[in-house]
Formats: structure tokens, sequence, C-alpha cells
């Protein structure tokens, strides 16, 4: 019965990380719409 | 700076005194606190292992210090609304007064009044939940310590959260998880006042002076960029 | 009424005497801003204020409610950092740390809150800020008579205080503290006729005594009576080219002006 | 390290002309319109080269623990979990020592970054630690020195990220939050010490995560793991700290704009001003 910890431990972790990862793109491309090309110089 | 630290804890025990929040609301509160755990906690059943003490007699100790650390959160709201409610804070400012100063003070004065408010506590504590005292000395040390820790850290974070609509709540927030490790030794440090013989309680004891120490040193070292509202 | 204001201890107003490096400027100039923009909690209100203060000026600040008359105040007792532009006070800069504190120390702001704490007496109060601002406590009885807060009023708590008379106290302290620039705000509001002409014969004397004045009020004939200048602001900065009402000096000789007048 | 240099001077040239076109930015980013570069599309295509193989070895090469069985698979995310959340605070603890050092918007807004993917990290790190724990203890929680702090930890770096949000002057928060950064990682240490102490004195340590042995395919799996929470840690960062730079950008263009109609208030209220004269 093992096994069940180890997929939940591993969906959960992964589903965050996914989920987090497209949250934080969608916010980037929201934001960078909103922000003249001219101030978008970043870290690079 | 001394002198000035002193003056600003001498007006907060002097306001104290006029308008009693802290014994007249505060005290009855923590007092409430320790009822309210003894009727939540069983008395009824003795510890495996423990000299006959019941459960509520074995955690004593822990309950006692819980209460003090949430009436300390209402002592150090109580202390900095002094301030912010009439602009004072900038008058202090205006003073020239050194931050570190400001941090001392307002500090001293809340490490007298919860020191006073802690014998109050302790003796209703030891009383309700039946504690037997072996080593008074150990304890002294431990109240006096630990009183030091709550004010200086609590202190430090009500000078992060200053000047906040949400201070209210971000207060707790910050202190509480801070609070954790003296929490933890005060408890033990009391434990071993109050249940054991020998003189372990001492490391404790040691070791929240230490804790102590470096809370002071922290507040007056980061209490300028705190309060600097520029 | 008329011998209760001539007893007034005259030195007591003036400026107290300061160490020759706080004072770096040569010139007249005591404050001076250029386009200075300042933020309150992220909102610009001072948008771009250019001004001058002259030694022994009287300036009345107008405008319409949230022109940015006490942020204005605040920016020069050095409360807030300036978010652009530049500002000297007394020689020091405004957009430094360091200077900021030492321009505290030589101002005094009456802001529109107390800054007494209320359960505290009106006599410990002002005891309290003497010490905090290292002031000898010999001034304060004479002071407190002054500003009419002896007798029953000296020991009672401010928060049984009216609101002119906790105005009364808070002008005690800046009296006490003999600051080099006088910032009030609204320095009328809630006071009687007897102590709107105080303040009247405070600022005047002040002024006679070295220090510079600035103050808003909503009472535009009072104000104009005591101002030698009117600066008229609003959207956060200068509305137009301030009016001179008359010569400086005439006025600051004049101590008991608002007397004649009234 | 030149080259951070160099970027924190960009940053501060940029923060100081607002609404001034730069060329040469223009021909730098033309109308990408996401938070995404060059480096991070490499970071993010290498994260999921990493990710394939990964779950592959992680779930079906590595054989199952002789004694822990299938869920001794939990390593190889709770060990990298483990890796970026205190390496993402270490970065937080960084930043605000540089930040009150040099007072730069670059090092306030990486803080914030480092913080926040930490807190994440940090909740994943608890979570894989405490599903773990079921298997191999037989309960959930545990009064261990490490998760007690690490739970201790999040909590922190939660308030953290509240102060960050409060509502002051923006120069002052991020002057307070720089403090509690650094205050906040000396009582990490506090804790972790305090708790430890206590828990040797009562009966020694627990348990060891790493009673695991590690080699073979298991040291294999954990070094794919390893790279990819590492990968796509420093990716988050990299977005996080972009966005964070284009609301501090937009927070800075509200100001011009609120500026202009503060400006242009002096002729809307002409006509009140003149009847308050008149009254």
């Amino acid at each position: 019965m093992n096994w069940v910890y180890t997929i939940v431990g591993y969906s959960v972790t992964f589903a965050v990380v996914i989920f987090y990862t497209g949250w934080l793109m969608f916010r980037g491309r929201g934001l960078s719409k909103k922000v003249p090309v001219e101030n978008r110089r970043y870290l690079d | 700076m001394i002198r000035d630290a002193l003056l600003i804890a001498r007006k907060d025990l002097r306001i104290e005194l006029s308008s009693k929040i802290i014994f007249g609301q505060v005290l009855p509160f923590s007092l409430l606190v320790l009822i309210l755990f003894g009727l939540a906690i069983s008395s009824d059943f003795v510890v495996a292992g423990s000299e006959n003490r019941t459960v509520l007699e074995q955690v004593a100790p822990g309950l006692f210090w819980l209460s003090i650390v949430f009436s300390s959160l209402f002592a150090i709201t109580r202390s900095f609304s002094l301030e912010d409610k009439n602009g004072n804070l900038d008058a202090l400012r205006m003073a020239g007064i050194d931050p570190a100063s400001i941090f001392l003070g307002k500090a001293l004065a809340i490490t007298i009044l919860m020191a006073f408010l802690e014998i109050v506590v302790g003796a209703l504590a030891a009383v309700i939940y039946r504690s037997s005292i072996l080593d008074i000395e150990i304890l002294a040390a431990t109240l006096a310590a630990a009183t030091f820790c709550i004010s200086m850290a609590g202190t430090l974070y009500a000078g992060v959260t200053a000047g906040s609509k949400s201070k209210d709540t971000l207060l707790p927030l910050l202190l509480l998880p801070t609070m954790a490790p003296v929490l933890l030794i005060a408890t033990r440090s009391t434990e071993a006042a109050l249940f054991v013989e020998d003189q372990t309680g001492w490391g404790w004891t040691i070791l929240l002076t230490v804790l102590a120490f470096l809370y002071t040193g922290m507040g007056m070292l980061t209490f300028g960029s705190l309060m600097e509202e520029s | 009424m008329q011998s209760f204001w001539h007893a007034l201890e005259i030195p007591l107003i003036g400026v107290a005497p300061e160490n020759k490096e706080d004072l770096n400027s040569s010139d007249d100039l005591v404050i001076e801003l250029n386009d200075a923009v300042a933020l309150l909690d992220n909102f610009p209100a001072l948008s771009g204020m250019g001004f001058q203060l002259r030694l022994g000026e009287i300036v009345h600040l107008k405008g319409p409610n949230g022109a940015g008359k006490s942020t204005l105040l605040s920016l020069c007792a050095g409360l807030l950092p300036i978010h652009s532009g530049s500002g000297m006070v007394l020689g020091n800069d405004l957009t430094n740390q360091t200077d900021r504190r030492r321009i505290r120390r030589l101002t005094g702001l009456l802001s529109h809150e107390s800054s007494l704490y209320d359960e505290l007496s009106v006599y410990a109060n002002i005891k309290f800020w003497c010490s905090a601002n290292k002031v000898d406590h010999e001034v304060i009885d004479p002071v407190m008579d002054r500003l009419g807060l002896s007798g029953r009023l000296r020991n009672l708590k401010v928060s049984a205080l009216s609101s002119g008379q906790r105005r009364r106290t808070s002008l005690a302290v800046i009296v006490c503290r003999r600051p080099r620039i006088w910032l009030l705000d609204e320095p009328y509001s809630g006071l009687d006729d007897a102590g709107q002409k105080l303040v009247d014969v405070l600022v005047t004397n002040a002024v006679s005594f070295g220090a510079t004045v600035m103050f808003t009020s909503h009472d535009s004939k009072r104000a104009q009576d005591l101002a030698t200048r009117t600066v008229e602001m609003q959207g956060g900065r200068l509305k137009r080219t301030p009016v001179v009402h008359e010569p400086i000096i005439s006025k600051s000789t004049r101590p008991i002006r608002s007397e004649e007048s009234a | 390290m030149t080259d951070l240099k160099s970027i924190v001077s960009d940053v501060d040239n940029i923060s100081g002309g607002v609404l001034s076109v730069d060329h040469r930015s223009q021909e730098f980013f033309g109308e990408n319109q996401t938070t995404g570069s060059k480096v991070t599309k490499v970071i993010g295509f290498l994260a999921f080269l990493a990710l394939v193989p990964f779950i592959f070895f992680a779930l079906f090469v590595a054989g199952p623990h002789t004694e822990q069985g299938e869920a001794a698979r939990l390593l190889f995310i709770h060990l990298p979990a483990v890796a970026v959340t205190y390496l993402s605070f270490f970065g937080t603890l960084v930043s605000s020592i540089m930040y009150l050092k040099n007072r730069t918007k670059f090092w306030d807004l990486l803080g914030g970054a480092t913080a926040e993917v930490g807190v994440i990290f940090c909740a994943l790190l608890l979570f894989s630690g405490s599903i773990w724990g079921k298997p191999t203890w037989g309960t959930y929680w545990q009064w261990d020195p490490r998760l007690t702090s690490t739970a201790v930890l999040f909590v922190m770096f939660v308030g953290y990220l509240a102060v960050r949000k409060m509502d002051i002057a923006q120069e002052a928060r991020s002057r307070r939050a720089a403090v509690l950064g650094i205050i906040s990682f000396l009582n990490v240490i506090i804790v972790h010490y305090s708790i430890d102490w206590w828990r040797g004195l009562h009966q020694g340590r627990t348990f060891d995560s790493t009673e695991v042995k590690i080699e073979g395919w298991y040291l294999f799996s954990l070094a794919l793991g390893m790279s990819f929470f590492l990968l796509i840690g420093t990716f988050m960062v990299i977005h996080k700290f972009r966005i964070l730079w284009l609301e501090h950008q937009l927070a800075d263009l509200d100001l011009q704009f609120a500026l202009m109609e503060r400006r242009s208030e002096v002729n809307d209220l002409q006509d009140s001003i003149e009847l308050g004269d008149k009254t």
C-alpha cells in the first residue's frame, strides 16, 4: 500500500509546481501588456 | 541614550499607572485564559512516569507561558498604540531621539509591566494548577530572562509593523513564530524548577539570557532602519 | 487681559542658541524647495513644489483641502523624504538622512494631531517633551502661565481637555522648544478669541527674536493680518506668484501688532 | 559577479527616467510580451529535459527499498525541495543584506522573489516530508527538530511576504522587509537549535531522512530530481523577479500618472477655490 503515498506525494508536488509556474507565466504575460516595452528590461 | 530610554520607559509606566489598561484589562484576560485551559485539559488523569501528577499539573508550565505570550501581544500593541494615536512617534523623531533609545525605552516599560503581570498570573497558576515549586531561584531567573526575551522581540516586531493599518493582525503572525523558542525554553526551565530536584534548569535559563541579549542587540541595531519613515 | 499678554517674558519665545555648524547657510534663505515631489503613502501629495522662505518671514500657506499644505509642512520639518527635486532647510539637504535628522531638531511642527499623551496631565506632557527635547525645565512654568495653562488645567489629564486647550498645550511644547522655524498647521483651529490673539503674539514675538514662521489657515482675514506673505497652493504645488503685502522689517519690529487690530 | 553589477546599474538607469524611451531596449526585446527571454527558455527547456527521465528513473528504474518499499521514492522529491527551500531563503538573506547596504530596487525585488519561491517549496517540503512519514514512522507528523523548525520557518516567511504587502510608503516597506529577512533567518537558526537541544535532552534524534542508502539508481534519480528542482526553482525566481519588476514599473507609471493628475488639479478646482475665498 506504500505506493499510494508515493503517488499522492508526486502528483501533489508536480501539480503545485506546474500550477505555480503557469500562474507566473500568465501573470507575466498580463503585466507585460500593461508596461511599455522600454520599461521592460530585466536581469539577463 | 540610556537617559532617553529611561525617560520613555518612565513615561510609559506613568501612563499605565493612570490608565491601568494592562492591570485592569490584560491581566484579567491572562487569568481567564488560565481558567479556560483548566477547563479544556483534564485534571483527572495521571501522567505515566510522573510522580502522580495529573495531565494539568504536568502541562501547567507550558500553559502559563502560553497565556503570558498571548498577553504580551496585547501589552505590546497597547504600548505602540500610545505613540500612534496622536502622532507622538513623529514628535519623538522631531525631538531627535535615537531610535535605539525608543526601542530600549518601550521594551523596558513592557518588561516591567509584564514582570508584574507574570508574578500575579504565576501565583494564580500555582494555586489553580496545584503546582509546588521546588527551586524558586531557577523560577525567578527564568521569569526575568523570558520576560526580557518576550518584550525585546515584541518591541522589535512592533517596529516592523508600526504605521500599517493591518498591524493588529500582522504583529501576531510575525511575533508568535519567533516566540516559539522562548516558549519552549521557558517551559523546560519552569518544568525543571517545578518538578526536578537537581540544578538542570540553569542550562535553560542561561540559554534564555543569551536569547534576551540577542534580541536586545537586534532591536537596537535595526530599530533605526525600521523607524525611519523616510 | 491686556496686562496678562504684556506680562509675557519675551526672551523665552525667541530662538534657542544653536551650534554654528547646524547653520550651514550664509544667506538668509531658510527654506528652499525646487520642484519637490513628496509621497504620502505612495500618493504624490506634493507634485513639484518650488518655494523659498527667508529669515524673519511669516508666510501664510493657503489652498483648498488636499492641496498639500500639511505635507509641505511635514517635508520642511524633515519628517518626509523628498521623492524627487531638491530642498534645503537651514542649509541642510532634505535628500540626506542625517541632514533631515538635524532639521527636525531645528524646526517645530504643530500638526493637526496633538502629539500629546491623553493619559498624562498637561504639566506631565509638557515636562516629558521638554526632557525629550533636552530643554531646561525652568521654562515650563512661565510658558504654561503665558499660554493660560496654569491653575486648574495644570494637573488635568489631556483627555479631559477641550480641543482648544489641547491646541494650547501643543503650542506650549513648541514655545518651550524654541525652534528656528515654526511650522504651524491650522494654529487657530479650536482656539477661542483670546487664544487666536495669543497665537499672533507668539508668532510675531518669535519672529522678532530670529525665528521664521510658516502656517496654514482657513481664517483668511486673521491670517493675512499676521502674515508678511501669502503663498497659495493647489494640486500639490504653488498656485501663483506669491503676493507681498508689505516689507518684512516693519512687521517683525511690531510684536503686538494683532493687539492693535483687535 | 561583474555581470550582476552591470545589471544593477542598468536597473538604476531605468528607474531614473521612467517615461523616457530607450531605443536600445526596444532592440533587445522587441514585441515580446511575456516575462520570458532566451535564458529562461533555455532553463525551462533544461528543466523539462531533466523532468522526463526523472519521472522514468524515479518511479520505474530505481527499485523499491528493502525496508521502506515504494515510499522511499519520495526521497527524490523531498530532498530537492529541501535544497531549493534553503537556497531560496538563503537568497532572501543575501538580498536583504545587500539591499540594506546599497539600497537598489534589484536586491529588494530579488528578496521578494526568492522568499515567495522559498515559501512554495517549503510547503512542498513539509507536505512530502509528512506524507513520507506516514508509511515510515506510522505518523504524518513527528515532533522532530527539523520538521518543527521547518514549520516555524514556513510561517515566518509567510509573515515576511505579508510585510512586503504592507500598506506603508514603498521605500519604508522595502527597508522593513529587508530587516525582517535578516532577523527571520537568525530566528530560524535559534528555533532549530532550541528544538534540537530540547529533543536531544529528551530522547535523542527520532529519525534521519537520509537513512535510505543513496547509491546506484537511487543516486542517479536523486541527481535528476535535484537538477529538475533547482532548474525549475531558478526559472520561478527569474519569472517572479520580472513580475515584481513589472509591478514596480507599473506602480511607477501610476505614480507619474497620479503626479500629472495632481498637477492638473489646479484648473479643475479653480471655481471651488474662488467660492471658498468669498465665504
